[in-house]
């Protein structure tokens, strides 16, 4: 097990290099020049270049490429124009909020997803699945950003029942109870998640009900819901797990325009804003560390898609 | 009263809003002890015959339309759901065609067999292992207490056919349903489980109703067989009366078809034609299209059944080496 | 297999999915009609008549520079039907020709699915924002960009059909007959693609659409002057406390438009080769 | 005795699949020997049959003799010509003598493509007909001779049942008139009334055309109704070969009879033969003979050395090292 997840962390390298050269590339064919939106409009070209010389912007991009790459190694992933801190600084302020938030809706997606997609597969060609099933599928054709606005308009501007907008460190004043500042985020995230999994969880519990050993199973004299859980549900968790990192991307997408929608101060926005900022080095890395992430959560799918499946040899 | 008795079942299939009949009216009955064979090419019905005994046909698109199902005297069909779990997997218990597909894959085989046992016994975890692992050596796999750790795809298709009849006899079943239990498998596999289900049903004096497209098969298992054409049966003996005085032109067609291994034939008597589509009408007997004995009351009249001796039965106008 | 019948087994007993189709219908006439049916031009201001409710007048309302939302919603039909079937033409041909030619060539494969792959290590939206960045905002540009990212999960997703179907029996028997490469992809293959490639086509005509008013939403999608309704919703959203119909109705759109379109992918699902459902994405 | 050349002669033909993947990250390479090092000929006219269990690598032979799967060793002269290194577009000409019939009646043909499209596909590749109307001409006698109405060349397969659809797969191959046709169970899929049929069927055209076959199959029976020749593969190597009538009536590899006697018989009274385990998997053949785990009579040099091909006649040939002792006793 060991052996295998570090044989795969070092199969993960060459896609690594492949994605920081298409981050890097991108970020430098964007149109607009780093030093000038730096100095601000008031200064002369000469301040310009002198400053596109000191950052380093007239090599030719081969070492700027392995400049930046070398930093990022040692850690440095250079230093933010808008903020003036080093990037990193930038991500981790931002980190808290947007872990939380992928937390709580994590936890919302296995509460309403497994369940609704349990009793959907087990009632199948009832109401209730037919309810369950098409109401996820009008979840998952809702844009996320106009369900935030809407949430926000009825439960904050309404009924006044959370706060609209922002997240408080759950360090600062209110301590735990600022929570509740995620809870609409995360439930608009959570809802086209959920009705993918609802869907996900349906679909493969209805694939295993076909299978052989099932028929096995309730020749047993085994219980309906025993079968239904112990084989079936069992069974189909392999092919959820499979798609779980799926989940995980459509969350990091959405994340960004929820975070947008409620002004939270998570790394979502933040890529929003340093793109529109036209802040290079924070896009960067921000980009960098996300699809670092991904292909780390990829990784674990896999782990936990083997451990699962035992037919799945971990050699 | 037989142990397992059957009268007239009859089966369909739901397609389109109409209910299509693929088992008709069928009656049999099988002693404690003794090997009723079922035989016919596919889609004449042996298989939802053996899935409706077991109670397995719920839930998917086909239904029992009529008829009784007793074993042990109690009635099958008007059983509470609870009751008859309370059979499968104890008094009746049935083995698959396709071992591969059979076992679930995320278990190992030993939990399976645990669950079997536990299902019907009280019994505690450890208790419930010892067994499963006497069933899989009484099963001869070798190794049992290792194999009992494996995962069903770390075992060949005849391994894992036996870990399903180990399941299978968990609780000491009275009545064993075996679903072509062997057609996946190898020739040479196939014959080691025909002696090893032979030999269980020594020790164990267990009823066996064995499904097969296989006539050999049947010949060499059965004590009596059940020849199905269509949803019928054609012509029922027992095993060496049927072998030696063919009645039915459909029994002597299939036996006519198979190329033996054992001695020559230049050219094979085949069964012209095919067998009707579901939901294809035919008119009399349903045979009656492919029969070269066929004549015109044939295309007329289903044929009743006619009993050629006490053991005897046969659905034809006109059996084979008789007068009638 | 002939085109009506094949039409009735989708639509056949699934009224949902065939309202759905009639929907889409009616958008596509919308789109092409749309100076018939909008009563007034999509562009025209009224400085006096801001942010008025439904009337009679204004079905849908106006927005803050007094324009009548339910003509820009008529012509905002257009944009959606423009920007689908242009990023669902792009992402099945790039997408469909790289996924097919990896599968078939081996060693080709090793190359474009590592580029593939690559391209995959970026979440879908966080992808076409950084492209969106390097071109400009226009109509062209967010259907090649939208085109890019579903081009590499059509070409995943064509690469383990087109694996499925070199291996089967009929594609052995055509090679025996001494048929070439470019036979056997395209008039042995390619045919048995079809199916799952419109079913596919329509999810991606779906997420083409969510995708699409979340980079008009962040302000990285279309221009802002063409109103498409994921412009509608983000340029009036200060004016959600004021005036809540004018999201609603552009939302209510989006909404309908793209619930239609999983609908009718999802009876075309059910209905096609059972070989192939798990291998197609949807909702 | 002089015989003419044979059609098709097979030499140390092998065939290995690399399994599972290589490299630093891969799970490690195993090799599969499917077939390994195996020998024997066609004559003109003749069916031979290659008769063993699943995963004896019988298919193999048929796949890699038609260029389906690459060879790795070894040689087949088919007319003369070596085949199995022939460049692809070499090749292609010689496919039209050299042709395949499937086991699966139901994934042989291409749902999409009329009847009458997939049997005017290899006339046209090989330029048999000229346009349309000769194709034509040419399908509807080639239906008739496999006992098919012509009127059914503008249907689609799945309109055929499984038999038919056979008698289709066998059209496509006798409309190219070819000299070998390599048949891969191709009735195992079917009922055994149509199974009957069709094996009358391919006996009779094969008769006729004096097309000479390889005839791969499971099925004993099948196997002596069908062919003049049989040969007996175990683990990629053929442990027997030899007429039929010598493989049925007097066999002498203990696998052979191993096989004969597991067939379930209608008539009562077959010899047993003990059968001491299970198959052993491809992947880690036994070593010496591959057979000695599950063999009554195995000696201490069957598990060290693999046997020499001994001759028995002229024609019956068999793998094993106690071939004396089997002579003896007549089994």
């Amino acid at each position: 097990m060991l052996a295998y997840t570090f044989k795969r962390l070092l199969a993960l390298i060459p896609t690594l290099l492949a994605a920081s050269v298409l981050i890097f590339l991108f970020v430098h064919l964007i149109p607009g020049d780093p030093a000038a939106i730096l100095l601000g409009d008031t200064a002369t070209p000469e301040e310009i270049a002198e400053l596109t010389h000191a950052m380093g912007l007239d090599r030719s991009l081969i070492t700027q490429y392995f400049l930046w790459l070398g930093n990022v190694l040692q850690g440095d992933f250079g230093t933010s124009i808008f903020f003036r801190i080093p990037v990193l600084s930038v991500i981790a302020d931002g980190a808290e909020t947007s872990i939380l938030l992928a937390s709580m809706t994590m936890i919302w997606i296995m509460l309403i997803g497994i369940p609704i997609g349990i009793l959907a597969a087990t009632r199948h060609g009832s109401w209730v699945d037919q309810i369950a099933s098409g109401g996820a599928m009008l979840f998952a054709s809702i844009p996320t950003f106009w369900l935030g606005l809407y949430l926000i308009l009825i439960f904050a501007v309404g009924l006044g029942w959370f706060p609209s907008s922002g997240f408080p460190s759950i360090s600062d004043e209110g301590g735990l109870w600022n929570i509740r500042y995620l809870l609409l985020p995360s439930l608009t995230l959570a809802a086209p998640n959920a009705a993918l999994i609802i869907r996900l969880v349906r679909a493969s519990m209805l694939d295993v009900q076909r299978e052989d050993h099932v028929r096995t199973a309730r020749a047993k004299g085994l219980h309906p819901t025993k079968v239904a859980i112990r084989h079936v549900f069992r069974n189909a968790m392999i092919s959820v797990a499979a798609a779980f990192g799926f989940t995980f991307a459509a969350l990091i997408s959405e994340a960004v325009v929820t975070e947008t929608v409620f002004s939270l101060p998570g790394i979502g926005r933040l890529v929003v804003q340093s793109i529109l900022r036209r802040d290079y080095p924070v896009i960067q890395g921000v980009i960098l560390v996300i699809v670092c992430l991904y292909m780390i959560i990829n990784l674990l799918v896999d782990l936990t898609y083997a451990r699962l499946d035992p037919r799945v040899s971990l050699k | 009263m037989a142990l397992l008795e059957v009268s007239n079942l009859s089966i369909a299939v739901a397609a389109g809003g109409k209910l299509l009949p693929v088992v008709q009216g069928i009656s049999f009955q099988v002693e404690a002890g003794k090997t009723l064979g079922i035989v016919g090419e596919s889609g004449c019905g042996k298989s939802l015959t053996s899935l409706a005994i077991m109670g397995l046909l719920e839930g998917s698109q086909v239904r029992i339309i009529g008829g009784t199902i007793h074993f042990n005297g109690q009635n099958m069909l008007t059983l509470s759901d609870k009751k008859r779990r309370e059979i499968m997997g104890a008094e009746m218990a049935m083995i698959f065609q396709e071992p591969m597909t059979s076992l679930n894959p995320v278990y190992r085989v030993g939990d399976q067999i645990i669950e079997a046992i536990r299902q019907h016994k009280k019994q505690t975890k450890q208790q419930a292992r010892a067994r499963a692992i006497e069933l899989l050596t009484l099963v001869r796999i070798p190794d049992a207490e290792k194999r009992i750790e494996s995962y069903p795809h770390q075992l060949s298709g005849g391994m894992r056919q036996r870990v399903m009849i180990a399941m299978a006899l968990a609780c000491d079943p009275k009545l064993l349903i075996a679903d072509e239990p062997t057609t996946a498998l190898d020739v040479t596999v196939q014959a080691r489980i025909l002696e090893l289900l032979k030999e269980l049903q020594q020790q164990t004096g267990m009823a066996i109703v064995l499904i097969s497209h296989d006539l050999g098969v049947i010949a060499e298992t059965c004590d009596s067989v059940a020849v199905m054409y269509r949803g019928k049966f054609v012509e029922v003996a027992p095993s060496a009366e049927l072998f030696s005085t063919v009645a039915h032109p459909y029994t002597s067609g299939l036996l006519s078809s198979i190329p033996v291994s054992d001695h020559e034939i230049d050219r094979l008597d085949a069964i012209p034609g095919r067998v009707p589509m579901l939901g294809e009408d035919v008119i009399g007997c349903a045979f009656h299209p492919r029969c070269n004995l066929a004549q015109e009351c044939c295309s007329l009249k289903d044929p009743e059944e006619v009993s050629l001796t006490q053991t005897h039965f046969t659905r034809c106008h006109f059996p084979i080496g008789s007068n009638l | 297999m002939n085109f009506i019948s094949t039409i009735q087994n989708v639509f056949r007993g699934r009224t949902l999915a065939t309202i759905g189709m009639i929907w889409l219908c009616v958008i596509l006439v919308a789109a092409l009609a749309a100076p018939i049916f909008a009563p007034f031009d999509p562009l025209d201001i009224d400085p006096i008549g801001r942010l008025q409710e439904p009337s009679w007048a204004h079905f849908f309302g106006t927005d803050h520079f007094g324009r009548d939302t339910f003509s820009r919603s008529i012509y905002g039909a257009r944009m959606t039907v423009v920007i689908g079937l242009g990023s669902v033409v792009f992402a099945l041909i790039i997408g469909g020709l790289i996924g097919m030619l990896s599968a078939y060539f081996t060693r080709l494969g090793h190359v474009l699915m590592r580029i593939v792959d690559v391209l995959m290590a970026f979440p879908a939206l966080l992808l076409a924002l950084v492209l969106m960045t390097l071109l400009e905002r226009s109509v062209t540009n967010t259907i090649i960009v939208i085109g890019i990212v579903y081009a590499t999960t059509t070409a995943r997703i064509l690469f383990g059909m087109t694996l499925k179907l070199k291996g089967e029996v009929f594609v052995d028997a055509a090679k025996c007959s001494g048929a070439g490469h470019s036979s056997i992809l395209f008039r042995h293959i390619l045919p048995n693609l079809i199916s799952p490639l419109l079913v596919q086509a329509s999810f991606i005509f779906a997420f083409a659409q969510l995708q699409a008013a979340a980079l008009d939403f962040l302000g990285l999608g279309l221009p802002p002057e063409i109103p498409s309704w994921g412009n509608m919703l983000s340029e009036e959203r200060i004016y959600v406390t004021r005036a809540p119909w004018l999201l609603l109705f552009p939302g209510i759109l989006i909404i309908i438009s793209v619930f239609s379109i999983n609908l009718v992918g999802d009876a075309m699902r059910d209905s096609i080769d059972p070989r192939f459902k798990d291998d197609i994405a949807g909702v | 005795m002089t015989q003419p050349a044979p059609l098709l002669q097979v030499n140390d033909l092998k065939t290995y699949f690399t399994i599972g993947t290589g490299g630093p990250f891969g799970s490690g390479k195993q090799t599969l020997k499917a077939v390994d090092g195996i020998s024997f000929e066609i004559h003109a006219g003749e069916v031979l049959s290659l008769v063993g269990e699943s995963g004896c690598g019988k298919t193999t032979v048929g796949r890699t003799l038609t260029q389906l799967e690459p060879a790795t060793d070894g040689e087949a002269y088919f007319n003369g010509t070596e085949i199995l290194s022939l460049p692809n577009s070499q090749f292609r000409p010689l496919r039209r003598e050299i042709q395949m019939i499937f086991q699966d009646p139901f994934a042989s043909l291409n749902p999409r493509l009329t009847i009458e499209q997939t049997l005017a596909e290899p006339l046209h590749i090989h330029k048999l007909a000229k346009n349309r109307k000769e194709a034509r001409v040419l399908i509807s006698e080639t239906l008739q001779l496999v006992g098919l109405d012509p009127k059914v060349m503008d249907r689609y397969p799945h309109e055929f049942s499984g038999g038919q659809r056979q008698r289709i797969g066998i059209a496509r191959v006798m409309i190219l008139k070819p000299k070998l046709v390599i048949a891969d169970e191709m009735v195992s899929a079917l009922d055994v009334s149509i199974q009957a049929q069709v094996l009358n069927l391919i006996k009779d055209l094969q008769r006729d055309s004096g097309v000479s076959m390889l005839f791969i199959s499971h099925d004993l029976g099948v196997v002596r109704h069908i062919s003049d020749r049989v040969a007996v593969m175990y683990l990629g190597k053929i442990v027997e070969i030899g007429n039929r009538l010598e493989i049925f009536e007097n066999p002498s590899h203990p696998y052979t009879k191993l096989l004969l006697s597991s067939i379930p018989r209608i008539k009562p009274g077959r010899t047993k033969v003990e059968d001491l385990g299970e198959p052993a998997s491809a992947t880690s053949p036994p070593t010496g003979c591959a057979f000695h785990p599950r063999c009554a009579i195995a000696t201490e040099i069957c598990r060290s050395a693999q046997p020499e091909m001994n001759e028995l006649s002229e024609t019956h040939v068999s793998a094993c090292h106690n071939i004396s002792q089997l002579l003896g006793g007549h089994a």
